[in-house]
């Protein structure tokens, strides 16, 4: 009767960040996409030392050259290097992407999982998304500007400063579809039974959310972080098309596509190079967390 | 013959958004409206006074200026019709001064009228204006694409605070211009079509107009010159290769005309240092170092004009060393400056005791403060590539700059709360572009007076941004707003300007003149930059 | 051709392709239906029941797998045998749920959510049978009078939810007849409803079998239902056929050591009789099992008086409370040290809201209850916090009651974490002897829920509920959702446990069977209220009150010659237990009728 | 259903009050002047007296009373004299924009035809590429159909319109010369020629947009038909010998639709928002150019009406979404 009674072949135990990795590789998009995403976050990061040009200096009589040896991306309307500008534009929209992205999602989750959880604070926070839904993000960023430039400038320098603010004002309004998304889980979630069976064990409030709802929601999270970058970066793109983005002396790769549009016909690669740098990093990133969340749900990952 | 040449389709990137020039003073705004609307006389390509509704132009000689300079008596042209037929006259030349001077309307050509302290119609056709005091210049009221005359049977209503709520008259006044309109969509587009009332029973040659606003500059010159959508095209504020590239396609091409707009870096007297209060930051204290003559003339030096007006503006700039530099009588010659010289900037900074002791590549002042600057500009892709060379131009001489831009309508609002006007300065220099209307420059030379400089105490209003401030040119100020007779104007106006560029009050670059483009089958095009500049609408024809 | 079998299983092997290579899910099977036959395939939870039957269908292929070997030889309706096997798509379509009908597992989520019943019950008929909406219309009403829906008309505009899980699981039968299948495959129909409904369902699935003729498949692993059911029965293990005979062949002489253990694991209703204490059941091939009564103490441990919890309806414009739902209503009982008392019932009747308020999961409106003295309603939240030490709770579905993302290692060592009992090394040593405990291999402590089976899920449930070492166990329905064979473990692992430790159980059930094994006392629920509560001999032995009497004869028994015909049933519908905000219940009054032994007397509903 | 409406409708309108002081503030804080586009030559008194003509001078609750009272009082005696020819709000002065002097929503309304005939049907247009490609990639899950329909509207969803705008434009305008590269708000629709001259001048901005939207639609949809194909529904479905197509094209896909019925609801007022950047790339003049006009030269009277018309929509969108979550999802009941 043992042996019919025990009928689950026994594998050795396993850590399981070992199981993540091992069911992540067999992603073929997601190791692909995680592979370009390292890559461009080195040479985004890590470009700039070994190109030693600087980003922002003019070499005014080389301007509006095509793609060369010694200017391998060509060079802009000031004679200044694309490559080095796309490295630094680089290395600006990516930290937008991801710390805006960082943020929203912290935001998000959080208001999604304390109105999903906290019956009384529902209404209350469903309704504070639908106010910053209809807030206008232009206004909005500009009083940010008005009031927190000065301090942050102080405390950061201008270029710190103007990044806080930008981040935060693209995470601040672009939570509210991670806060819908969570919460929806969540109202199902505390409702499994395993919630309950945590309760009756003596988990406070807190770790129940911690250990218990945060887990199960993180799939959803995952989504949305990856559009959320996406999100950020074009966000921050459009900002500069609206004249409120970064310094002009600040490239990041949607003030580069910005500026090149003008020159689409004279200098097409020009646009080419931040267009297809967005493109991938969205791209890459996308398959990266596809792979993520299969890799990061136990239920798929035993499969 | 009139309506024989079918539809012309002007774009003009920003939108009109209403045809009242008393009530916005916006260029599109005046612009548009001078399709409809028209002033007694109007300056043609040249600056020079042509009469439109008047049937010539008073002066002192023809009796029409009163000697003591306190009276200017209009005679309007007989037989004029307004576009609904109704008879053009005196009253409605009155009512017009009335409406824009009436206190509580918020009129924005009111300086039109400044001085003024009576209109008078003495018949039908004649109008009497008396000023305060003698008044050299008196073609204020009525001259020019800012003062056209409105209809008093159409605006009797809408005197003073009622204003806005004449939504119809504003959208759509009644005028003696060769065009009326038939739709008004503010913001976006007008139709118009030709006046059947209009003097010149040939003119004008279109049967309708289509104004188009909106979009950019970029989208308003392919419109006209690449895809030939469009037959004209505004202010093209655009890369010179662009413009280059657009012509190229062989639709249309671009006209250029100069005016006295000037792009300059405007130098702060006073010191900006946030750690100063509100009351002291950019009011008070001198700069301790932009004030002295070796740092503003090096930093002048370090730039290199022709090179920026081939950046930036190519066939539409010039290099200018001049405040005032238009029209042509008034353009002072005292400075040169088209040649960039770093190595004398350098040896000039040096020799003044502005060293770079502490090997960091920025110079400090003899009292150790480094030359570190704030340099301020609004959003605009032009000014941007100027701010990124100068910037390096200037760090080649040791001085650091900081950049940053501001979106126009913070940068130019006058909102006293925010800290990024261009009338508070909280930097060290900024960057933009100013003009004035008409040929006269007396109150555009105002703008350097000391009282003028902007301050807590008036709101942070005043025009004076540099706030420059020297007894000298006060004086000469005073002098020239007595003084009558054009040669003797235009010599003291040199004067001021070259007190004011020689003592630090601002670095001229560009001298700027206005892009616009037509379709090579509009004819009749004369750009004009001292009035509207379709100031001749009525006179455009189709190529055939 | 009457003794020309319906289908032919012949030597069918299943494979899926899994991310870690193919999976056999079926090795090598055959066996025969024949017309007018109930065949019963049982065998344990994965054993490879449902694939044989889904191959029977081609449904396979929609989950992954592939039928790589064997024939499905079916003899149509016209047109001869012919190996489905190897059929094309189309025609496939044509002898799905028209000569072949099939009854899933789950009535939950068998049915479309979004589709009235009247509409997933017309779509098979106007395919297969060219029925115009108003045919398929009258059919369709005809067929719910078949399975003795009552107020068939509407129901046929009503949406599944709307729908009790016996009326659903009687939509799905009646969908699988429609068209009036040549075979009809069932599988598992009943494992997912409680014993009246269960009763109901296995009555009338036999009364159309004799009406219509129809040959039926019939997958379980309940060996009281193949007593009530088969014809022949076909036993299943690690996707073989080990044995196959009639059904009286089968359960008098078994042959395979897996059919014999199948049987063993079986409690049957009246094993207990003239027992005074619960005993562990006696498994097969255990060795050395101690088989002794618990006779517990009788000290009260907890005593619960005039329980009652409501929940609120609310509804209206300001979402005001316009009714309450009368889940608990004035219970008393005592539990005492050692002892299990046993709360039965129907789904609904309250039981597990019982158990819950005990612990206050959900709050009870009134009452109380005293736990080794303290009153455990007037706590503050840091006293109840305490008091949670010494009483815990297994849940129903060992499935959903575990979470999906934490390692075991860390549920079971949750609740030691929470009440600071042990960290470090420590912890990890406690847990590891919890496993023991519960006869778990270490090595499965990194495991996640989804890689144990339902069995071992539940002894990971109960090893997190004996961590904190308490004196009371709540277990609501602690062994519904598993096998037999598994059920069996794991309830003598609880009586094991009782008889080491002492443990009491408040142990809710509504199988009949598993609560004549392992209870002290018994306490029979209808709607809300407690009808009867006394020693179980008493309770089962003698029952008094009408519900009882109804609830005993339900309860299928694991032998052929006893099985139980519709007309044994009459089970009223359970009248809705929500009430107007002045509705004033009466008060629950008892009667004595032996020493211990009490009765209802005030209305109950029934 | 009806009561949860109505209740939360009620709940709105201090959620609405609350939304509308907030862009209040929020617009009162913004820096930035109307006087911004009047041009440097006219001196600062006079703008002053400008401002003052517009009311600014006035203390802020005060203004935003006076809002408060020409939004929902008199706008509406407005629209009920339109109607049925009344006259209540005779000589009553409505929310007046600071730019053209004109009533707000007179502007609006003159905008709201050229928004949703590009807005609208490039949402309609993203709808129906949307859902097939969101369907068939589920249905083939990791088939090369899935695979480029995920790269193409993952590039989609990534390009700027502001760039996709001036691309299209450049190729199909410039260099092709096939569609007009400005957008004509004048044109009016009266025959087929001038419909086709209609759709000539969207095709460019509607499929810029349709871009973006279907990109993220189908996702939605691909991830709600991967979720129901493995429910049990559609065994029982494919046992009653139901066609494939019929499996999935009903059984499937209509609760599929749930989901992502309401997140298409949720999208509803960013069409009557407008799109601000497309909008501006091909000049179709609709209500995101307005507002962005507007911000830019601080017409607060506008911005403010325009946020807040765009509030009302995106809170009663939000409760229609969830109704219709109820309506469609037999299951979920509100009360
Ligand atoms: N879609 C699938 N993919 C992979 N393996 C599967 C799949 N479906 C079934 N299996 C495997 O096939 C074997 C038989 O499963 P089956 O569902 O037939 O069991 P069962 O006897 O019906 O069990 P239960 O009583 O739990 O329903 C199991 O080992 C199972 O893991
Ligand atoms: N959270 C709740 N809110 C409202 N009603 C509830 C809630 N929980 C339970 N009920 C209702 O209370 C009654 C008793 O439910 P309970 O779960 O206690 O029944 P049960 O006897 O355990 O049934 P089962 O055997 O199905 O588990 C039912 O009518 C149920 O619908
Ligand atoms: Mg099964
Ligand atoms: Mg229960």
């Amino acid at each position: 009767m043992t042996e019919l009674s025990n009928p689950i072949p026994s594998k050795p135990p396993r850590s399981q960040w070992l199981d993540v990795w091992d069911q992540f590789k067999t992603h073929r998009g997601a190791l692909l996409g995680g592979i370009l995403f390292f890559l461009i976050v080195a040479s985004v990061y890590l470009g700039p030392f070994l190109w030693d040009i600087d980003a922002t200096h003019i070499d005014i009589r080389s301007r509006n050259q095509g793609p060369s040896l010694a200017h391998p991306f060509g060079t802009d309307q000031l004679g200044r290097d694309m490559m080095a500008r796309m490295m630094a534009g680089g290395s600006t929209s990516v930290s937008v992407g991801l710390t805006a992205m960082a943020l929203a999602l912290v935001l998000g989750s959080f208001i999604g999982v304390v109105a999903g959880f906290f019956k009384r604070l529902d209404g209350p926070l469903m309704r504070l998304t639908d106010l910053f839904l209809a807030l206008p993000l232009l206004p909005l960023l500009l009083v940010m500007m008005l009031l927190f430039r000065e301090p942050l400038n102080a405390a950061f320098g201008p270029e710190q400063g103007i990044f806080i603010l930008i981040v935060c004002a693209i995470g601040v309004t672009s939570w509210m579809p991670t806060a819908r998304i969570v919460r929806g889980d969540v109202l199902a979630i505390k409702e499994r039974e395993f919630v309950l069976a945590a309760r009756s064990i003596g988990t406070s409030n807190s770790q129940l959310i911690t250990r218990h709802i945060l887990p199960n929601v993180l799939s959803p999270i995952m989504v949305s972080a990856t559009l959320g970058i996406a999100t950020a970066i074009i966000t921050e793109s459009s900002l500069s098309f609206l004249g409120l983005g970064f310094p002009p002396d600040f490239p990041t790769w949607g003030r580069l596509l910005f500026d090149a549009t003008d020159y689409l016909q004279q200098h097409p690669e020009r646009v080419f190079w931040p267009g297809i740098a967005i493109s991938l990093t969205v791209l890459s990133v996308n398959y990266l967390g596809d792979g993520l969340r299969d890799a990061l749900d136990p239920r798929i990952r035993g499969r | 013959e009139r309506g024989s040449d079918g539809q012309v389709n002007i774009i003009y990137w920003q939108a009109p958004s209403i045809m009242n020039p008393f009530l916005s003073g916006g260029t599109k705004d005046v612009e548009a409206a001078s399709l409809v609307i028209e002033p007694l006389v109007r300056y043609n390509q040249d600056g020079v006074m042509v009469p439109y509704l008047a049937a010539e132009i008073p002066t002192v000689e023809n009796g029409g200026v009163s000697e003591d300079l306190t009276t200017i008596t209009w005679k309007i042209a007989p037989g004029l019709k307004w576009s609904d037929g109704s008879a053009f006259t005196s009253a409605d030349v009155k009512f017009t001064a009335d409406y824009c001077m009436d206190p509580e309307g918020g009129c924005a050509q009111v300086t039109k009228f400044e001085g003024v302290t009576s209109v008078e119609a003495l018949d039908d056709l004649t109008v009497k204006v008396t000023f305060a005091k003698p008044t050299p210049f008196p073609y204020g009221p009525f001259v020019g694409g800012e003062s056209p005359i409105i209809q008093a049977a159409q605006f009797a209503d809408c005197m003073g605070a009622k204003a806005p709520e004449c939504t119809e008259a504003n959208f759509a006044p009644i005028g003696t211009g060769p065009f009326v309109v038939d739709e008004f969509k503010p913001n976006d587009v007008i139709t118009l079509s030709a006046n059947p009332n209009y003097r010149d029973p040939a003119k004008p040659a279109f049967a309708k107009v289509l104004f188009k606003g909106g979009g950019d500059a970029t989208a308003a010159g392919r419109a006209v010159m690449e895809t030939g959508e469009f037959d004209y095209a505004w202010n093209l504020q655009l890369a010179p290769e662009v413009i280059a590239q657009m012509e190229s396609a062989g639709k249309g091409k671009p006209v250029a005309g100069f005016g006295p707009l000037v792009e300059r870096i405007m130098l702060n007297n006073t010191n900006p240092d946030p750690a100063l209060g509100p009351d002291e930051r950019s009011v008070i204290r001198p700069h301790p170092f932009l004030g002295d003559p070796a740092v503003y003339k090096a930093m002048s030096l370090a730039i290199d004009r022709p090179l920026l007006v081939e950046i930036g503006y190519g066939k539409a700039g010039k290099v200018t060393c001049n405040w005032v530099p238009a029209p042509a009588a008034v353009n002072s010659d005292t400075f040169t400056c088209d040649k960039q010289d770093i190595a004398a900037a350098n040896a000039m900074l040096e020799e003044a005791g502005y060293k770079d002791t502490n090997g960091d590549g920025v110079r400090e002042t003899p009292d150790g403060i480094p030359m570190k600057i704030l340099y301020q500009t609004s959003t605009n892709a032009v000014r941007q590539d100027f701010q990124a060379l100068i910037k390096q131009w200037w760090s080649e001489i040791g001085i650091e700059s900081e950049l940053r831009n501001l979106s126009g309508s913070v940068f130019f609002g006058g909102d006293p709360g925010s800290p990024d006007t261009f009338q508070k300065f909280y930097a060290d220099v900024e960057m933009y572009a100013n003009t004035f209307n008409g040929t006269d420059p007396q109150s555009y030379l105002a703008n350097g007076l000391c009282d003028k400089a902007p301050s807590p105490a008036t709101q942070w209003q005043g025009e004076n941004i540099s706030r420059f401030c020297n007894e000298e040119f006060d004086k000469l100020h005073a002098e020239l707003t007595t003084t009558a007779g054009a040669e003797a104007r235009a010599e003291i106006s040199k004067r001021l300007n070259d007190i004011i560029v020689g003592n630090g009050g601002m670095i001229p670059l560009v001298h700027r003149g206005r892009l616009s483009a037509h379709a090579n089958s509009l004819g009749g095009v004369v750009l004009n930059v001292w009035d509207s500049e379709i100031w001749n609408a009525a006179d455009w024809y189709r190529i055939k | 051709m009457l003794d020309q079998p319906i289908a032919q299983i012949k030597g069918l092997r299943v494979e899926f392709q899994t991310k870690d290579g193919p999976v056999v899910g079926v090795e090598n099977v055959s066996f025969d239906v024949n017309p007018g036959e109930t065949v019963c395939v049982v065998g344990e939870s994965g054993s490879g029941k449902s694939v044989s039957s889904l191959s029977l269908m081609r449904l396979v292929e929609f989950g992954g797998g592939e039928i790589s070997a064997g024939e499905l030889m079916f003899d149509r309706r016209e047109g001869g045998v012919m190996d489905l096997a190897k059929a094309p798509g189309d025609m496939m379509k044509d002898i799905r749920g028209n000569e072949i009908g099939m009854i899933f597992q789950e009535p939950m989520t068998a049915l479309n959510p979004v589709f009235t019943v009247g509409r997933q019950l017309t779509e098979g008929l106007r395919v297969h049978k060219d029925m115009n909406k108003a045919q398929a219309e009258a059919r369709a009403l005809e067929l719910l009078r078949e399975v003795r829906i009552p107020e068939p008309e509407r129901r046929l505009t009503q949406y599944p939810h709307e729908l009790s899980g016996g009326m659903r699981q009687r939509v799905v039968i009646a969908m699988a007849m429609a068209c009036e299948p040549r075979l009809l495959i069932a599988d598992e129909p009943t494992t997912a409803l409680d014993v009246t409904i269960q009763a109901e369902i296995l009555a009338l699935m036999d009364r159309l079998k004799r009406e219509t003729g129809t040959a039926v498949m019939f997958i379980t692993h309940d060996m009281a239902v193949v007593a009530q059911m088969a014809d022949r029965v076909v036993v299943m293990f690690r996707g073989n056929k080990v044995e196959e005979g009639t059904v009286e062949e089968i359960f008098e002489n078994p042959q395979h050591d897996y059919t014999k253990a199948l049987l063993a694991a079986v409690p049957k209703l009246g094993e207990m009789q003239g027992k005074a204490y619960p005993e562990p059941m006696k498994l097969m091939g255990v060795e050395g099992q101690r088989i002794e009564p618990i006779k517990g103490t009788d000290e009260v441990l907890l005593q619960v008086e005039n329980l009652t919890t409501r929940f609120p309806v609310k509804g209206g414009l300001l979402r005001r409370t316009v009714a309450n739902v009368h889940a608990v209503e004035d219970v008393s009982f005592k539990v005492f040290k050692g002892q299990t008392l046993s709360l039965v019932g129907e789904s609904g009747c309250g039981k597990s809201t019982a158990g819950r308020s005990l612990l206050r999961l959900v709050e009870p409106l009134s009452g109380k209850v005293e736990f080794e003295g303290r009153d455990i309603l007037g706590l503050n939240q840091r006293d109840l916090h305490k008091a949670r030490l010494d009483m815990q709770m297994i849940f129903q579905d060992p499935f959903a009651s575990l979470n999906p993302q934490m390692q075991l290692l860390d549920q079971v060592a949750e609740p030691l974490r929470n009440y600071g009992l042990a960290s470090g090394s420590e912890l990890q040593d406690r847990v590891a002897n919890l496993f023991d405990r519960v006869q778990l291999p270490r090595s499965f402590m990194r495991r996640y829920p989804h890689e144990m089976s339902g069995g071992q899920r539940q002894r990971i449930a109960i090893a997190r509920a004996l961590a904190l070492n308490p004196k009371l166990i709540v277990a609501d329905e602690a062994v519904s959702a598993l096998d037999v064979s598994v059920q069996a473990q794991v309830l003598n692992l609880m009586m094991e446990l009782q008889a080491d430790l002492g443990l009491s159980f408040l142990f809710i059930s509504h199988d009949m069977a598993v609560v004549e094994r392992v209870s002290h006392q018994v306490g029979v629920m209808y709607l809300g209220r407690i009808v009867e509560l006394g020693p179980r001999a008493r309770v089962f032995e003698n029952p008094q009150h009408a519900y009882t009497q109804a609830l005993m004869k339900a309860v299928p028994i694991a032998d052929p010659h006893r099985r139980k015909s519709e007309k044994d049933l009459n089970f009223k519908p359970i009248p809705s237990p929500i009430h107007g905000l002045d509705y004033q219940p009466e008060p629950s009054q008892y009667l004595e009728v032996e020493p211990g032994h009490f009765v209802l007397t005030t209305d109950s509903g029934y | 259903m009806l009561t949860f409406t109505i209740r939360r409708l009620i709940l709105s309108v201090p959620t609405l009050l609350f939304i509308s002081l907030v862009i209040f503030l929020l617009l009162e804080l913004a820096p930035g002047d109307p006087m911004a586009q009047v041009p440097l030559t006219v001196p600062p008194e006079v703008k002053e007296k400008m401002r003052e003509a517009l009311g600014l001078g006035q203390p802020a609750p005060i203004r935003f009373w006076k809002w408060l009272v020409q939004f929902f009082w008199i706008e509406p005696q407005v629209l009920i004299d339109h109607y049925f020819g009344t006259t209540f709000s005779q000589g009553d002065l409505r929310v007046i924009s600071w730019q053209t002097r004109s009533p707000v929503m007179d502007i609006v309304i003159q905008r709201m035809p050229q928004t949703l005939w590009v807005v609208g049907t490039a949402y309609v247009v993203a709808i129906f590429i949307a859902l097939p490609i969101g369907i068939y990639s589920a249905y083939r899950q990791y088939s090369w159909f899935d695979q480029l329909g995920t790269f193409v509207s993952m590039v989609g969803f990534s390009v700027p319109p502001f760039f996709s705008g001036v691309l299209v434009i450049v190729i199909f305008s410039v260099q092709l010369g096939w569609f007009p590269s400005i957008y004509d708000t004048t044109h009016v629709v009266d025959s087929w020629d001038s419909f086709v001259h209609q759709l000539r001048q969207m095709i460019m901005p509607v499929m810029v947009l349709a871009l973006q939207i279907t990109a993220q639609l189908s996702r939605f949809m691909r991830a709600s038909m991967l979720d129901n194909l493995n429910q049990d529904y559609v065994r029982t479905a494919r046992a009653k010998g139901l066609s494939e197509y019929v499996v999935v094209m009903v059984h499937v896909l209509r609760n599929s639709m749930i989901p992502v019925v309401t997140v298409i609801a949720l999208g509803i007022p960013a069409i009557f928002g407008g799109a601000i950047i497309t909008e501006q790339v091909f000049k179709v003049n609709g209500i995101g150019q307005l507002l962005i006009g507007a911000i830019q030269a601080n017409d607060l009277p506008m911005v403010q009406t325009l946020t807040f018309i765009f509030a009302i929509l995106i809170v009663m969108f939000n409760l229609i979404a969830d109704v219709l979550y109820g309506i469609l999802d037999p299951r979920i009941r509100y009360d």
